[in-house]
């Protein structure tokens, strides 16, 4: 089926714009970055069709990537239920941000010739790399796809590099996820150490007859590579910096795409980690206390794309919390759904900013829902699904995972609730703070032409019909089921908790528009500690990357390496001309010492000879 | 030859005045008196020459002191020359002051 | 008493080499007041054509080897390729010297005769068997040289060198003359294979005895090889001689002082060479250690490389502390391989010296690689062989000597001296620092260019010290099969 | 009759010595050196060396002490100045020398454990036939080449004392 | 003609002929040096061409005696890993010619002769079969980058020079030492004579015997690694070293080191190899960390790129002493995807300095504002270096890291703590001299590539992605050869790589792409 075709055809578009680019004309441009990866979306598409129901993995092998003894591997792409899921959602969305972006960067003016060609090429170099990992038949070829979104991510997210902030953005989003790599590395190495092989039939077949701790330790590792990708606590922290890029790149990678890809490797996983069951259980710890936490970060932020960053990795840890439960199609199907509605959220709040022509913070908005309705609408579409209320997408797939956490532990389930109300608290109160009420700010705003109105509209209604795609069914017979039986209560409180949010958000942001203010100033030391995002940046530079840089440059660099490596290597140098100049005091110039030194040697000699002649 | 001189005498007795010659070059400033002392030395060795030939009962030693004379005055007469022109550029005999290149 | 000696024409082949270098000595000497001054090199040519035909006797009397007037010389694969050794010395010195005497106005039949007696004296010591012989031969050798030492007459710095020479010499001289009585009083005999023959019978003399005997002349003859504790005159002397004249000292002399001490030790004194030992392993060790430490810190040239000879000295006796035909062999070669590399590193100097010796500092070097390529690429060749980096000689003989010395496990010597060697490299890089990587000195800038005779006494040693460097294989199997006295 | 001929004689060598040590006038020393060469040729006869008994006599004593005595003359040497030191042999020189003597003299003393005696004509092979003889026959080589010995000496005179390099 | 000779014999050729050019004429040097550089790349490829890669062992192979006694031959070979290096050697040569085009204007005559002398004593090292021989160039390669430092160096050059020369020097004599003892026992050099006795038995060594010999030739190596503590020589000799030095030093000299150490140090001494396999996988993963460490707080960028060569290098000590056949290979070829990244890596900051006259990366800023085609070049450079997928790095140290983590699980997870850090160091870097803003002075004088500059970095840049992309025209060679390395070194690691054979699409339906 060729399924190599799909992801060169990104990659064909990246190598023509990355070279002859800069001499095209932005339509020029347009063809072959939208031309590609519509085909690469096309050929998704024509290949799903003519797979079947693919109750089988379909596998291409291409060629041997590398081979030392008898371990290899291979370049190889597979297509199963889930690949195919995502293929969908990455191509697809993938196209629709392409469209918009058209139209969000023909005012942008980035360094090098106004970055248009480059930032068109980064984003098709990124759809190859992401359609790399998912059709990934193996390990080492995920980790390709993996490191090479990480590397589009760190340069789009620096797209404005004569920018500080931007280009710190980007460094960290690849320093850390390169932590979480290390995880995943480890991984590989104690899967091929456990099992010969990175190839994910022979592992998991593997995986069923292999003891527990080894699949714990295996899948923990896993976990730490995906907690980097994912956004997921500890390794979050670049997340929110990550908004520096365009925002279709936060729209695309830091939302829909990119980001999803711990959750997807996890799910993919689901035979190292059925068999092992404190991995799982810390998956869901893991994404569970992030989407809280995450979550109370978002309520307090007034940047747009911050609300909508911590929301990400919020609802990231709800794909974790319901993958950690055992229900890895709720967690697949939320990762869908959560595409659908954040990359809407995203490229909302981008046609917003376009509208105020790079205006980021919502105390200077206000009132737009008259002057850029579509936005506004099919953001309000977005909201609502998010938000969990019925029958939209969110509610579907958020309804899963809440039921399947509640049977994992209640705890988690409880906790999920608060944090849907929360959701719905922060979403709505961004909607309510930028659409409603008196505009605040100084621009004149204007919609955005339908390139981008357009592809808002499509994802709006993939938004509020997403949930009846019937995914969970389609990976029904792909994951193990979980044993968790609808309970309407369990879904009632969810839905209420939703329900209450944005009656909340209602009340403070437009009912009593001052009553904001009085909430956090009451709040006081815990609003300013979660406004700061908890210290957790703080926190972090100055216990690992302070110590590290200061450590080495005083003490390893100065201390070892100056100090007492080439110390005791100039010393060597030094003693000797020391010893030199200790010998230069024989030779005074002076005949009589001479003669001295001359019988002192003979009698040293004759004293030698004596007593090795054995004087008697 | 009950009441002969030991052997050993002589050799002592040229051991003595090898060192005293060692010890006039050690000692003594002028650079005459230093190149004395070397003719001691090698009258010295001289006489070890000797004391064996007639211990060996040989004229080979005799013969050797011959050689070791006519060393000695060749010697004597290069490095008197040596002096001279010593003298010549310092104007002293001191052999302390002849040391200008050291270190 | 009959008279039971005559001696035949194969003698007076044997002595061929010696009868040559004297009558052109004595020829030159008759010349010199007969030849004008200035007005030609034809003393220097009459040197050279005269150490041509010795050493083409050498090889003659080569292929008739044997002894000579009852036993006292023996034509020997060793002395034969000591003989050879200091006449090619003999020559280079001469190509040396001829621009040199020119500038400093001191063109004499003297000095040639001089260094032709100096080398027929060393031609008898290496080639002598008989220890009275040895001694003639070699005050033949230093006299001459003591002479040379101080050839520039009203050169302050000629006459000090000249004196310290003479004095210390004649000093170091006595005491080997003194091992030389006792020799004689412990077995009846001066000849060196009696000497050995009388340790091995049954009225042996006392071991004890041979030892002291042994010991006094190892002061005489560590001296005159510049091994430490009796290096101290080395430094002082080279840095004042002449600088052809300093070349010579540290080839010539000090090969044939080498030659016999390795013959008089591996013969004579082969019987107790358990005792000896250590205490060449002692010398060899300090001589290294003191010759490379103390050139660390020397600004001039000639007095550093005087270091460096001592330090070259010491890895001599390395071999020598081997006590084996090979480690003999070995020493050879690095004889060889020395005199080339040190003669024209010398040899530079000279060139670039000037009227009155007066740029000798290193600083003087500088920049010459820019003003004078084929110089520097000359002293280059040089000093990297006396480093000891591959292809030139000098590590061929290092590789040798410490093979030698590791085949009679002496691995802690070997590694000592290899690290020894590491440090010498640092003052040698010096040197090539200050020539290729220092803008250009006023001796550099103002260096005439090369005179014929100097370049051939740089071209011919780096010609040779790349020779030794790639094809060892044919000196080193002369000094192999050369390596076994009669014993 | 031996044995007061050789202390007599020895004293004197050695008493001369010292002289020749402790002079401060080389011209003292000069004088001094030729008493120990005087006493030497004594002991020489005794010992049966009579041609080089003469020769001491003649060539040492005679011509090469008269040659320093000549030099010192000519230089105008005085006594000694005393300025100028050396650390290493104020320091370690005594000790050394007595080291290196009592060595030797050990050594010496122990050589012929029998410890034979010397009487006068005790051994007559010293005379100028016997030296001669083996002078020309079987030592004809060094005696030879002493004669070059001589030559340079001669050479090396002229070339450091001439009056001018020209 | 047998090519290796020819590829042996053509540098040192064209160091002989470079000599005899007239000093004025620096373009016909330069031209020169092109030509017989490039020559020697063309007849090395016949040489790949030529290799037969279904044979172990060594192939080209001449044996000529040289010296009868000691018995010394000229004696040289190939064999899948030593092809590579050579290949690099070559390769890398013309490079360095083109990127000294311009930088090189004074004394050019000896700059080239120098460079190409250099060329013929690494293709040397790499090829001799002889212990002798390869002592020989060994200390043979010292000379000219002596030189290189020394002369066209910057600031502190002789210091660094000096100290290059000596370091190396030390360690050295060690080793000679050890061959000479080694021929004393065995009576000959020959490399395979040797091992052909310690397979047969005819040679042993007692235990403390092995580990002297072992130690005398591995710090000889290590030094030239650089191995942890015996690094410092680098970081000066790398900042003051001309770019086409700091090219061929980083590139092709220390792999000198790591070559060494697998083709000599693990055959001839397997006991004691194995013995000290723990304390040397310490310095190593030490080396890899500490490297990465001091390399992010460099304020220079050479100095910056020199340790991160320490800690490139320590991931191929590490991979040599896992003693399992991924970490070997994975060793071989880190030593030529580090010889080609960071050869690039001392090119672009070579062809910077050009421009800005500084190496120090405070005095950078927008360099990709101005030279976009030189940043991106050096982004790929980077990329590469920090290991990232696709690009030649990452197939190193992947195989390096497994074949560790099979030997020693702990060890691996230390040592991929360097591939976080590299991360960090050359972003950084990337960073403050790519981005950010541009001043006045760096508008002026930041131009973009030029042809000829083209010409040197697409080259380095096409063998990255070829390297990472299909390594299969490059490894299989090299598993023979580490293959019988581990049947030299006689290791017994529980994990010999018995993996079981990959069950490709066991339970999967396989199709084949066309």
């Amino acid at each position: 089926m060729q399924l190599w075709l799909i992801p060169i055809l990104p990659f064909a578009g990246f190598l023509i714009n990355g070279i002859f680019g800069r001499r095209f004309s932005k339509s020029m441009v347009n063809v072959f970055a939208i031309g590609s990866v519509v085909l690469a979306f096309a050929w998704v598409l024509k290949t799903i069709l003519g797979l079947g129901d693919l109750n089988t993995p379909y596998t291409e092998h291409y060629f041997t990537w590398i081979q030392s003894g008898t371990f290899n591997v291979g370049a190889d792409f597979t297509v199963d239920r889930l690949t195919a899921i995502m293929l969908m959602v990455v191509t697809g969305i993938g196209s629709l941000i392409h469209i918009y972006s058209i139209g969000y960067m023909a005012h942008e003016h980035g360094p090098n010739y106004g970055g248009y060609y480059r930032f068109f090429a980064y984003l098709n170099l990124f759809m190859f790399f992401m359609l790399t990992l998912v059709l990934a038949s193996n390990y080492l070829l995920l980790f390709v796809g993996w490191e090479g979104v990480g590397l589009c991510s760190y340069l789009l997210v620096g797209f404005y590099f004569d920018k500080q902030f931007a280009t710190n953005a980007g460094n960290k989003a690849f320093i850390v996820n390169r932590v979480g790599d290390f995880g995943f590395s480890l991984a590989m190495f104690y899967i091929v150490k456990q099992f010969g092989s990175l190839d994910f039939g022979t592992v998991f077949h593997q995986a069923a007859g292999a003891s527990q701790s080894t699949l714990t330790l295996i899948g923990f590792l896993l976990l730490v590579g995906a907690c980097g990708k994912s956004a997921q606590i500890p390794l979050y922290t670049w997340l929110p910096d990550a908004m520096a890029g365009p925002t279709p790149v936060s729209a695309l990678i830091h939302a829909a795409t990119m980001v999803t890809a711990g959750v997807y490797m996890c799910s993919r996983s689901w035979p190292i980690y059925v068999h092992a069951p404190d991995a799982m259980n810390w998956i869901a710890i893991i994404g569970v206390a992030t989407a809280f936490f995450a979550a109370t970060i978002g309520m307090a932020q007034n940047d747009i794309k911050k609300v909508f960053a911590y929301s990400t990795i919020s609802q990231l840890g709800y794909m974790f919390l319901g993958v950690g439960c055992g229900a890895f199609s709720a967690g697949v199907f939320h990762l869908m759904t959560h595409a659908f509605f954040k990359a809407l959220l995203f490229l909302g709040a981008g046609s917003v900013i376009h509208a105020l022509s790079g205006e980021q913070d919502m105390r200077n908005m206000g009132g737009l829902r008259t002057k850029i309705p579509w936005t506004f609408a099919t953001m309000m579409c977005a909201a609502v699904a998010i938000a969990g209320v019925p029958p939209f997408s969110g509610f579907f797939s958020k309804d899963a995972i809440l039921v399947a956490a509640n049977h994992h532990a209640p705890w988690m389930f409880w906790l999920g609730v608060i944090t849907a109300g929360m959701t719905a608290f922060y979403v709505f109160r961004a909607m309510f703070m930028t659409f409603f009420g008196a505009y605040r700010g100084h621009h004149h705003p204007h919609e955005s032409p339908a390139i981008m109105t357009v592809p808002l509209v499509i994802l709006a209604l993939l938004s509020l019909g997403g949930g009846f795609i019937a995914v969970p069914t389609f990976l029904g017979s792909f994951f193990p089921t979980v044993e968790a039986p609808e309970d309407f209560v369990l879904v009632a409180i969810s839905v209420a908790a939703g329900l209450l949010g944005i009656l909340m958000a209602y009340v403070m942001y437009v009912a009593k528009p001052g009553m904001a203010d009085s909430v956090a100033g009451s709040l006081g030391d815990l609003y300013k500690f979660v406004y700061n995002k908890w210290y957790v940046d703080e926190l972090y530079d100055a216990t690992i990357v302070q110590p590290l840089v200061k450590g080495s440059r005083t003490v390893l660099w100065k201390g070892a390496d100056v100090g007492l490596i080439d110390g005791l290597v100039n010393g060597t140098g030094w003693a000797a001309k020391q010893v030199g100049g200790l010998l230069r005091l024989l030779q005074s110039g002076n005949i009589r010492s001479y003669a001295t030194w001359v019988l002192f040697g003979g009698v040293l000699v004759i004293v030698a000879m004596s007593v090795a002649g054995g004087i008697r | 030859m009950t009441n002969g001189v030991p052997i050993s005498w002589y050799l002592v007795l040229s051991a003595v005045l090898f060192t005293l010659g060692v010890a006039g070059f050690v000692f003594r400033r002028s650079i005459i008196t230093v190149f004395m002392s070397i003719e001691l030395m090698l009258n010295a060795v001289n006489l070890t020459f000797i004391t064996f030939s007639y211990q060996l009962k040989q004229v080979n030693g005799n013969l050797f002191a011959f050689f070791v004379m006519v060393v000695a005055a060749a010697e004597a007469a290069v490095g008197l020359a040596i002096i001279l022109t010593v003298f010549k550029n310092r104007n002293t005999l001191n052999i302390d002051d002849v040391s200008s290149m050291k270190d | 008493m009959p008279i039971n000696y005559s001696f035949s024409g194969v003698d007076t082949l044997r002595f061929l080499p010696e009868i040559i270098l004297t009558i052109a000595a004595t020829l030159l000497m008759v010349l010199d007041p007969l030849i004008k001054k200035r007005s030609s090199s034809a003393f220097g040519n009459i040197a050279i054509l005269a150490f041509i035909a010795a050493i083409v006797a050498s090889i003659q009397g080569y292929g008739n080897p044997g002894t000579a007037f009852g036993g006292m010389l023996i034509v020997d694969g060793f002395g034969t390729f000591f003989r050879i050794l200091v006449m090619v010395v003999g020559i280079l010195t001469v190509l040396a010297s001829y621009r040199f005497l020119n500038v400093q106005d001191a063109e004499t039949g003297e000095f040639h005769s001089l260094l032709l007696f100096s080398v027929a004296g060393q031609c008898i010591m290496v080639t002598a068997n008989e220890l009275i012989v040895i001694f003639i031969g070699l005050e033949i050798s230093s006299i001459a040289s003591y002479v040379l030492a101080g050839y520039l007459r009203d050169d302050k710095r000629n006459n000090e060198s000249a004196l310290k020479y003479f004095l210390l010499g004649s000093f170091a001289t006595a005491f080997f003359l003194y091992g030389i009585a006792l020799i004689y009083g412990a077995t009846g005999t001066v000849d060196l294979t009696a000497v050995r023959a009388a340790q091995a019978g049954a009225n042996a003399p006392n071991p004890l005895f041979i030892g002291i005997a042994a010991a006094l002349m190892f002061v005489g003859l560590a001296f005159k090889v510049s091994v430490a504790p009796f290096q101290v005159w080395a430094p002082d002397v080279y840095q004042g001689a002449p600088t052809p004249v300093s070349a010579f000292l540290s080839a010539g002399p000090k090969a044939a002082a080498f030659a016999i001490f390795l013959r008089i030790f591996m013969t004579a004194f082969e019987p107790i060479g358990q005792g000896w030992e250590p205490l060449v392993w002692i010398a060899a060790l300090l001589s290294m250690t003191i010759g490379n430490f103390a050139a660390l810190l020397q600004s001039d040239m000639k007095r550093m490389l005087a270091y460096s000879s001592i330090a070259h000295a010491g890895y001599v006796l390395v071999a020598m502390t081997a006590r084996t035909d090979i480690g003999e062999a070995a020493a050879m070669f690095y004889l060889a391989a020395y005199a080339f590399m040190n003669i024209g590193a010398f040899a530079v100097v000279t060139h670039l010296s000037g009227k009155g010796e007066r740029y000798t500092s290193i600083d003087d070097f500088s920049g010459l690689a820019q003003k004078q390529p084929l110089t520097a690429a000359m002293l280059t060749i040089f000093l990297l062989s006396l480093i000891g980096v591959p292809l030139t000689g000098g590590f061929f003989g290092k590789f040798y000597i410490f093979k030698a010395a590791l085949e009679s496990h002496l691995v802690w010597l070997t590694v000592l001296g290899l690290l020894n060697s590491a440090v010498a490299a640092y003052y040698y890089l010096r040197i090539l620092v200050v020539m290729y990587m220092k803008e250009p000195s006023e001796a550099a800038a103002n260096a005439e260019p090369l005179s014929p005779g100097l370049g051939a006494a740089l071209i011919l040693p780096a010609a040779a010290t790349l020779f030794l460097g790639i094809f060892p294989g044919w000196v080193l199997d002369f000094a192999g099969r050369s390596a076994t006295f009669l014993k | 009759m031996d044995t007061i001929l050789f202390l007599v004689f020895a004293l004197i060598a050695v008493v001369c010595a010292i002289n020749v040590v402790v002079q401060s006038h080389p011209i003292s020393s000069a004088l001094s050196l030729v008493g120990v060469m005087g006493s030497l040729a004594i002991l020489y006869l005794q010992l049966g060396g009579e041609f080089i008994a003469a020769a001491q006599v003649v060539v040492y004593a005679g011509a090469v002490m008269v040659l320093f005595v000549f030099v010192i003359m000519l230089l105008n040497a005085g006594a000694e100045a005393r300025q100028g030191r050396s650390l290493v042999a104020s320091v370690l020189g005594a000790p050394l020398l007595i080291l290196l003597l009592l060595l030797v003299a050990y050594f010496v003393q122990r050589w012929y454990p029998e410890n034979p005696t010397v009487k006068f004509g005790g051994f007559q092979h010293g005379t100028a036939l016997d030296v001669g003889r083996a002078l020309f026959t079987t030592y004809l080589l060094p005696f030879e080449i002493t004669s070059l010995l001589v030559l340079i000496a001669i050479i090396g005179a002229v070339v450091l004392a001439r009056k001018e390099l020209d | 003609m047998n090519l290796l000779l020819l590829t042996l014999i053509v540098p040192l050729a064209g160091f002989l002929i470079a000599l005899l050019i007239p000093r004025s004429s620096s373009g016909g040097s330069r031209m020169w040096a092109l030509i017989s550089s490039l020559a020697t790349f063309v007849i090395s490829l016949g040489l790949v061409a030529g290799f037969d890669r279904s044979l172990t062992g060594n192939q080209s192979t001449i044996d000529v005696p040289w010296i009868a006694s000691p018995d010394i031959h000229f004696s040289i070979g190939v064999d899948g890993i030593i092809l590579w290096l050579v290949m690099l050697s070559t390769f890398l040569t013309p490079i360095c010619v083109l990127v000294s085009w311009n930088s090189i204007e004074q004394r050019a005559k000896e700059f080239y002769a120098f460079l190409l002398l250099l060329e013929f004593g690494l293709i040397g090292v790499f090829i001799a079969q002889d212990l002798f021989l390869f002592y020989v160039f060994w200390e043979l390669c010292l000379v000219p980058m002596y030189f290189l430092i020394g002369i066209w160096g910057h600031g502190r050059r002789i210091y660094a020079a000096v100290k290059f020369f000596l370091y190396t020097m030390a360690g050295s004599v060690l080793m000679l030492v050890a061959i000479i003892y080694l021929y004393n026992k065995t009576q000959t050099f020959s490399y395979n004579a040797i091992l052909e006795m310690l397979a047969s038995g005819r040679l042993t060594f007692n235990p403390e015997e092995g580990m002297l010999l072992f130690l005398a030739f591995f710090v000889a190596f290590a030094i030239k690694v650089p191995l942890f503590p015996l690094h410092t020589w680098l970081p000066d000799a790398h900042v003051e070293a001309p770019t086409a030095g700091s090219i061929m030093l980083a590139s092709v000299m220390l792999k000198m080191g790591t070559f060494g150490i697998l083709h000599y140090c693990l055959p001839m001494f397997p006991s004691a190899a194995r013995q000290s396999a723990p304390w040397i996988a310490t310095l190593a993963i030490i080396g890899i960390v500490y490297g990465a460490l001091v390399a992010m707080v460099q304020p220079n960028m050479k100095k910056l790129v020199a340790y991160s060569s320490v800690s490139h290098l320590g991931f191929v000590v590490l991979g040599t002493f896992s003693f399992t056949q991924m970490g070997l290979d994975g060793a071989v070829y880190q030593m030529l995807n580090h010889g080609i990244t960071t050869g690039a890596l001392f090119a672009i900051v070579g062809l910077l300095y050009e421009r800005r006259h500084s190496l120090e990366i405070k005095d950078y800023g927008g360099v990709a504002t101005l030279a976009p085609w030189l940043s991106a070049m050096f982004l790929i450079t980077t990329l590469a270096s920090i290991g990232l997928p696709v690009l030649n790095n990452f197939v190193g140290e992947f195989l390096v890291l497994q074949g560790t983590a099979l030997a020693n699980y702990t060890w691996a997870v230390w040592a991929a703590l360097g591939v976080i850090l590299s991360a960090c160091y050359m972003l950084w870097m990337y960073q403050r001299v790519f981005y950010g803003e541009t001043n006045e002075h760096m508008r002026h004088h930041m131009l973009d590539l030029k042809p000829r500059e083209w010409a040197a970095i697409i080259p380095l840049i096409a063998m990255m992605v070829w390297m990472g992309v299909y390594s299969q025209s490059f490894l299989p060679p090299v598993g023979k050869a580490t293959a019988r390395v581990l049947e030299q070194t006689q290791v017994n690691v529980p994990f010999r790589v018995d993996l079981k054979p990959a069950q490709s699409g066991s339970h999967t339906e396989v199709a084949r792409a066309h």
